[in-house]
């Protein structure tokens, strides 16, 4: 099956609705899909729930994501930056809810999500404020914490190559989350560097198979501002 | 209870001489493959189903699934394309497509049960009414239980359909009231592809799909009102 | 830190002790460490517990070990095959155990062990005879039975080239357990076409990271008759 | 209990004028350093325990890993080699080695949580008499929880090794009978390195494994016999 490659980032985050559940790859900079947040904060949706490991830096990307008021809770590893002044300030004011996750548990969570697993104990966090209130069990004398999957009903990913399958390869540590959350959604949008010919793309290499991707828009596609 | 009389293209020729069950298995084979969405992403179980690719329209961008870790498989393959490295989950030799993906065994089961399949193609011992799978064991006290990927297989697609005779050789129906045989999976089947006719799984109950050579009424007296109610 | 490089196939396994859990990669005859486990035959280590996806075929391999009584316990998908009439013969007169599990459980039983997960809840096998006498746990209305890590104290496994660090890369599907069974094991030895020198594979390229690998065996490494 | 009362080579030099919090930082770094095993797979937790890498012998074969999906991570990018796409955990660009590994954060995370690292160096803002771990959050009403990989690491790593100051800027000890902070790890930390001496954390209590410029006896008066019994 083909993938839909789109001609602009509006039109691959057209559908997503209000209260959806939108995973955001990225770590820091590394593949960060600021073309398609762009075109989601052009398009409009809100009280949106945002999964991805950061919350924001400085005034664009996820930050004017933020700032515009579209998102109802944060979940993420490390909200707190020298830079995520958007996020610290809606936080104070009581206008965003957090929920802080293990970086581990985050990537573990939505890879169960993709995977089926219903729920899986984990040893991360025991003990500490961010398993309070959570079931925990011992087995073969460790303790675990019962944690539950997290699925997006949309993936905001960026990756280096896809072939027109969607077969995607990415660039050194700019794979991070992307892989795992294009497991874990209903539908997976990929800005991506470059679109090749399927065939181009080893299958060896190949680290997302194209039955994860729903859409890719390649670099230099339109941008359209709203009438 | 949506119920098409329309008979299937392929098994609709059942005049004079009765079928080899090589013959048979090939019409079953042509209707699941005709009824296959277009792109979709499947997985073809070891034996009968894996015919439905030689039945494939060209052009039909299904991508193929097979459980030993590898995305649009090819062929199976022949003379020098054979490769040890390179086989089916039935451990035959195949061919790889333009757009193929290899991945572990991890990633590829989590890729079945992750429900991420259109469609997964199933043989059966039995079927039940509600939708239970029995294809993994016969249940007999002397045999080595063997289940390979069928139980993950068959709670893992989108869509789970059976293809199997409806009859048994001694002509017991093998779509049930309740499977007496071992269990595969609960509730996962949603249509049976037979010799006599296609059949709907759905909560409401088992509703007809098409017929071939045959009538509704006929697969009523067949397999009795606890699986086809009138 | 590099590999050890090992010259003969019985120096790779020189130390597993009798009563060890074995790893044995492989699906069929793609990614079988054939090599690995004759050195294991003649090294003599008894009372194992295989973990495969097949328990032998023909007279050789496996089959051979469970032949020469090494083998304990079977944990596998799927023991019976045309040619398993080795396995079958040792069942049948009640001279092994076996533990049958679904395929997906197998690989992601050992994924567990490796990533640190205690348990999980998982949706294969609900209502059958394999999950008799498990836990079980409606999550979000469907049932799953919780499922336990499989850990081996050794994995012997089939791939095509290593570096001189130990990262390894697999041709086609012959990768199949070879990288889930290299996370879960506390030895891992493989059995590889090639050793390359360290820079040789791409980064991007890597399946199964330097960490995991402790020996590999060259393709026309020595086999040692024992005296 | 084993007490070692040789100096390290690094920290004994603490003779005239008092030390900028960067040479006392680098001196820790030198002995957790000095300490590694050759050929460990290590994480270098983010802040002073990345100085740790500047300190590694030549050859040491040290292998490092960054949560964000890679292994054998080189020294930090310069000029022409800084690359966006590839950055450590505290998202400073860095190089890679030959022999370098990428993958996703699942991967990497299932690499670190099942106890395949030898050695985790974090910094901590106290560490308990049992090997508890407060690092992330002063607890304090006002502040942003951000935990990141910390309670990942915290678990993950065969030995967890912490490297700080052993008293606060006021002279309070962060070496404590109990957390006072919000944990990040229970009974996880194996090792202490600080200005002052190392401590190792065993199932029998905390033992000093050497000390730096001070005397086991004057650190037992700093920490009170429920951290460092006589």
């Amino acid at each position: 099956m083909s993938v839909e490659v789109c001609t602009s980032y509006d039109e691959a985050v057209a559908d997503v609705a209000d209260g959806s559940t939108v995973l955001v790859g990225g770590f820091g900079m590394a593949g960060m899909p600021v073309h398609l947040i762009d075109a989601l904060i052009r398009q409009g949706a809100t009280d949106l729930t945002v999964v991805s490991n950061n919350a924001g830096n400085g005034d664009t990307g996820l930050a004017a994501l933020l700032a515009a008021k579209r998102v109802r809770t944060v979940i993420c590893s490390f909200p707190r930056q020298a830079d995520s002044w958007v996020f610290d300030g809606l936080y104070r004011a009581g206008d965003i809810e957090l929920e802080v996750v293990p970086q581990g548990n985050l990537a573990e969570r939505m890879r169960a999500a993709g995977a089926g697993i219903g729920a899986f104990y984990c040893p991360t966090a025991v003990g500490t404020p961010l398993s309070e209130g959570k079931e925990t069990r011992e087995i073969d004398g460790r303790t675990y914490v019962l944690e539950y999957p997290i699925r997006g009903d949309v993936a905001l990913i960026g990756a280096h190559l896809s072939d027109r399958m969607g077969n995607l390869v990415y660039r050194k540590t700019a794979r991070n989350f992307g892989p795992v959350m294009a497991t874990a959604a209903r539908t997976v949008v990929a800005q991506v560097d470059c679109v090749v010919e399927t065939g181009e793309i080893d299958p060896e290499h190949v680290v997302t198979p194209s039955i994860y991707v729903d859409r890719v828009v390649p670099a230099g596609a339109r941008e359209e501002v709203p009438a | 209870m949506t119920t098409s009389q329309t008979t299937s293209q392929t098994t609709s020729q059942t005049t004079s001489s009765p079928r080899t069950k090589h013959e048979i298995a090939a019409a079953i084979a042509a209707d699941v493959a005709a009824a296959f969405p277009r792109g979709a992403y499947a997985n073809l179980g070891i034996g009968q189903p894996t015919l439905v690719a030689d039945h494939l329209p060209p052009g039909s961008g299904v991508v193929l699934h097979t459980e030993n870790g590898m995305l649009n498989m090819g062929p199976a393959a022949t003379g020098d394309e054979v490769d040890p490295d390179l086989t089916n989950a039935g451990k035959i030799p195949v061919t790889e497509l333009p757009g193929a993906a290899y991945f572990h065994h991890a990633d590829s089961f989590a890729m079945m049960r992750g429900g991420h399949l259109d469609v997964c193609v199933l043989g059966a011992f039995q079927v039940s009414a509600t939708g239970d799978l029995a294809n993994w064991h016969t249940g007999a006290p002397d045999a080595i239980p063997a289940v390979g990927g069928a139980m993950d297989l068959a709670i893992g697609a989108k869509e789970v359909w059976v293809m199997m005779t409806l009859l048994t050789k001694d002509g017991t129906p093998k779509l049930v009231p309740e499977c007496t045989y071992p269990l595969t999976g609960l509730g996962c089947v949603d249509r049976v592809y037979t010799d006599l006719g296609t059949f709907e799984i759905t909560r409401d109950g088992v509703t007809v799909r098409d017929v071939a050579g045959t009538t509704v009424e006929a697969l009523r007296d067949l397999l009795g009102p606890a699986v086809l109610p009138g």
